[in-house]
């Protein structure tokens, strides 16, 4: 789960981050008030989930509450990449002597938290890790011991930062190191750190993106999740404890196991097809959770198809069979299914979805090619 | 032989209360395999199984009373990293954490814990183990393998199912099969595994089935260029994935243009692995 | 440095350990009042830095507003072990059931800190030990983990507390492990951690002892240091960094180094002197601190002879010696003084001693002799 | 030969230019110990003892150009768990810390991280090492010691330099002098380096100095019992202590009843160390 910019921030602020002065608006007026409190010159910032808000004409300097008022509106009312920008952060803006990016997040490989950081911020790090590796610091973290005031110090001398900012950058960076550990982020980043002409250090943008598996632990932050940035099928699916990922093809596909789910997407594409979506219902397959899944593909008007692939491993065959036509029952539609099933008593499975004028399959190569046919409107029985 | 279980593991169940550990204990007993204690902190004094298996409040009861040297872990996520933490504390040379959403941090902590223990942790979110015809350690279904030659290891669930029931199809048989699990952060790794493989005299043949996200698979192509003698077949899923998207399990997800499937399977082949275009093409690959 | 039982459980309070509700008065009055507002019956407890409280008769129960005074007025005259009680805690009164004892403390052996408990609370931790050590039930806690959950069960399980109070317990016993950690105690101890007959648990009584050599983390816990507790020549040798604690007999000492400071004492008690005081002066043994030793050791009546020792080491004998005559210089006394002089140009020294008029020793027997001898007059030079 | 430090020393002092690192680096230096380079967090580049010692920001950095075995802190006590665990990390195997007045959460945390990395500390609060005639790494004044065969250990620091100078007056020598500090949590004890004592060839019999607080002193009473064949002669500070306060140092109490001179002396005489009434005595029971 993504934070936004401005929740980003407050949450660094509480340890001990310096951020600019700033309020979030939602209408055009109250940026306008926001920005006559601030003072002189503020930043207008669309608050949106995804990169390339600059380039997309999403931050704009405004030189007076008035003009603050008028860029305010015109950012209320853009899309960023299909996103609708619903609110937009007034920030002091600061006179940017020099631009850090300072991260952290997860190597899985190490697997302990890595903290990066680079004398070039202001642009991706990913892009940095491309064009020019040598210029990212990086320090693993002991996940039992947490960051280092060494460590910290490491990596200012690795960006050369001039040495009268080691301190309070010791400070910036062991209060990103503690944002990130009582948060459970996965990443936790300033970019940039900005060092301003009155040589402060300030962080000018954060992002924070939290383990979705720790929200238990974070009710105030889950509260924050903002649902505009995902597919509102793949909201749908959480709901049900599915996983449900919108793709562009025409065959829908539910499948138990989320590598089994991939493998048949695959396969699809193999024999010439193509997947509507990655849907995982999870372990067993009940007769509500399929109903779920069926809805949700169901939602999908490029869906010709319906591919079925259960591999019923300790579930039996013929129970899986009776859930998925009760769940046929409940969702009452014409879409043509293609269902393979595998495991105990799965040919018993197989012979009542049959004998209710489904299509089955044995192997997964075989239900691939039928769902195909189907699609193309080849299929002979 | 196999590796990490056999008929002398004698195993604890944590959480054996609960709706999924009841249940595949009991189906764990059915296959054979020793199951000698349960725990569930509460519940310390109780008997499942018809009285046949003994409750504890702790590990370390369970240890001193019945000398478990494998645990097996069903309990929620929020309370797992406590259980893994439990079971290393408790001397147990080994775990299995079937749970699945275990916060990627407490698996941070709990893996660098467990190395400074010398403790093997295989998962979490992971199918668990099964040596055939010797011991079932998780929740892969006893009767889609037979004892044989071939090792199977694996990130995924039903798609490791799909493997050994195409193998059981052809009457291939497996030494053990490892579900290493489908998280970013877990314990045994594809490279481990294959070092067991490679020194495991009944494990002829290996099968490897990798995803998208991470690097593992790369490294375990490094090691199968630097070590390994015996041959394997693989399979990557993932290929149709989108990229930034989690792909269900947590682990599987291209990032950054890292994780992709056709680097993988690249990796592999260049290590001399013949990898499947769909599983099915599996035991055709194999002796 | 000591905490309040009024301080140690409010610190609890604030890791969500429940207390009882109360507030500390430090006149009867206030007392009064506070007993109108918790309601019917009232705990009266004097604040302290000593054991033995409730025996001394400085912990009451008040049935009124008016007894709450009465007998406020009463624990505020008292004295407990010759510390004068300031204040008093009015604390609701809660019924109990059963007490328990919870701490942690520091086990220097193993190196990590310890929680222990035992179901016979209320009495002194060290008294069950002796008495029935197989009551208490202690778990190691990896410092770099924290308690686990699952050893708070243990503990639980261990001190026999009925199941439907282990995840309460796990609570408070976290909670307890938070606080040592914040803090840097070296000691956390609720005792007693009762269950009331309304079967809630309460922490009912609070300890806390905190690192001094941590106390540059906590302001705001160093603030609370109540001074009553120390003699005042203890208080006034910290302020120039020396260790002082004052003894019953009538040689005084002034050492460099703890282990000589003691080796001193014992060696004037073998030969059958009394030391009047331990003082380490630390490293070196410049003129200012000699001059705040030396009239930290007269302020005490008893003193009747002065025993320096002072092994010079690195720092050369006649610096040291010309230190000591600035400082007598500056204090102006009479009191006889055996000084002992040891290291490089130690001879230099005691020559600049002697011709001032002062008895030196060369080996810390004859020091120790002489000053005794110079303590019951038979000195001969 | 000698244990911990020797004349292949290569040492690098930690808050080199504070005013105590930069006095004791001179010391050392003068004495003959090889001092390779300081480390100064914010002063690297710079150089010490007229351009003879160059300054690092950083451990690894220093460790890098000049490959130092051994590290001596000087830093502040709230700067010292970091240094401690910069050094550790930076593949350090042998530190040494001067420093006083140590937060004891940390020591517990930097002595449990040094464990699991098997780096060996000295100290802290402790006045450090001397192997005469070959390095001096921390404080112990040089010239109060000759080179020759009586092993010294001692958890006083003054009071240490009381006994080699008594020894020296006696023109005994000493293989190796260790301070290991008067902290309750601390690196190396004194078990640890009866073992080594035990070990050394050039070390035919042991001087202890112990004092009252902790049990450390009855474990090496054990450790002598059990396995040492080597003569030692000991003595124990603070047998007029009162109880419940701290003797300067942090370790130095009487608490609970536990940590009295008495038993440790009663402890040691058990187990054939001969106990001196004051240190002067030493010498004398030394052969």
């Amino acid at each position: 789960m993504k934070l936004h910019e401005y929740q980003s921030k407050r949450f660094f602020a509480k340890y001990g981050i310096p951020i600019p002065k700033g309020r979030v608006a939602a209408n055009a007026e109250e940026a306008k008030h926001i920005a006559q409190e601030l003072g002189d010159r503020v930043v207008i910032k669309a608050q949106v989930l995804v990169g390339g808000r600059g380039k997309a004409g999403g931050i704009r300097l405004a030189k007076s509450p008035e003009e603050a008022e008028e860029l305010a509106a015109q950012i209320l009312s853009m899309k960023i990449k299909e996103l609708p920008v619903r609110k937009v952060l007034i920030d002091e803006a600061a006179s940017i002597d020099k631009e850090i990016y300072l991260g952290i997040t997860n190597d899985r490989s190490a697997r302990k938290p890595v903290m990066m950081a680079s004398s070039a911020g202001g642009v991706e790090i990913e892009d940095v890790a491309r064009d020019a590796p040598e210029k990212i610091v990086k320090v693993y973290i002991d996940p039992l011991l947490g960051l280092r005031d060494y460590q910290a110090r490491d990596i200012a001398a690795g960006i050369d930062l001039p040495r009268d900012h080691w301190r309070i950058f010791g400070q910036i960076a062991n209060g990103l190191w503690q944002a990130y550990r009582e948060s459970d982020a996965t990443l936790a980043e300033i970019n940039p750190l900005v060092i301003t002409s009155e040589d402060q250090l300030l962080a000018v943008d954060g992002k924070m993106v939290l383990d979705d598996n720790a929200l238990f632990r974070h009710p105030d932050l889950a509260e924050m999740r903002d649902l505009d940035v995902e597919d509102p099928s793949e909201i749908e699916a959480r709901k049900y404890g599915l996983v449900f990922i919108k793709l562009d093809g025409d065959i829908g596909c539910m499948v138990n196991g989320a590598g089994l789910a991939m493998t048949t997407m695959d396969i699809i594409k193999l024999f010439g097809g193509s997947p509507a979506n990655f849907l995982d219902i999870g372990g067993g397959a009940s007769a509500e959770k399929v109903t779920a899944a069926l809805r949700i593909i169901l939602t999908d008007p490029n869906v010709k198809t319906v591919l079925f692939n259960i591999f019923g491993g300790i579930t039996r065959g013929d129970e899986v069979a009776r859930g998925i036509l009760a769940a046929m029952n409940e969702v009452q539609t014409r879409m043509p299914m293609v269902i393979r099933l595998v495991g105990t008593n799965a040919e018993e499975g197989r012979q009542i979805l049959s004998d209710a004028d489904m299509i089955t399959a044995e192997t997964l190569t075989d239900a691939a090619k039928k769902a195909i046919a189907v699609t193309k409107g080849d299929y002979v029985q | 032989m196999s590796i990490l279980v056999d008929k002398n593991t004698r195993l604890l169940v944590q959480g054996i209360t609960g709706n999924e550990g009841d249940f595949h204990t009991r189906q764990m007993v059915a296959y054979g395999t020793k199951v000698v204690a349960g725990v569930t902190p509460g519940k310390g004094g109780e008997w499942v199984l018809n009285g046949k298996i003994p409750v504890f409040d702790s590990i370390r009861l369970a240890v001193n009373a019945r000398g478990a040297n494998v645990s097996v872990i069903f309990v929620p996520a929020r309370f797992a990293a406590d259980a893994m933490f439990e079971s290393a504390d408790a001397g147990i040379p080994l775990i299995v954490c079937i749970t699945e959403g275990i916060p990627v941090q407490d698996m941070m902590r709990v893996r660098n814990y467990l190395d400074q223990k010398g403790v093997r942790l295989v998962g979490p979110n992971c199918p668990g183990l099964l040596t055939p015809g010797e011991a079932k350690v998780g929740i892969i279904p006893g009767d889609i393998a037979i004892p044989g030659n071939v090792g199977v290891v694996s990130r995924s669930g039903t798609l490791t199912y799909e493997i050994l029931y195409a193998l059981k199809q052809e009457n291939m048989g497996v030494s053990t099969c490892v579900g290493i699990g489908g998280d970013p952060v877990n314990g045994t790794n594809f490279v481990d595994c294959l070092e067991m493989f490679e020194e495991d005299p009944n494990t002829e043949q290996v099968v490897l089935i990798g995803e998208i996200g991470g690097s593992e698979e790369e490294k375990a192509a490094e090691f199968i260029a630097d070590r390994m003698t015996k041959p394997i077949a693989g399979f990557i899923a993932g290929q149709t994935a989108p990229p930034g998207k989690r792909m269900g399990h947590a682990g599987a997800i291209i990032e950054g243009g890292s994780g992709l499937a056709a680097d993988k399977i690249g990796a592999l082949e260049m290590a001399g692995v013949q990898v499947a275009q769909h599983p099915e093409e599996i035991p055709g690959m194999l002796k």
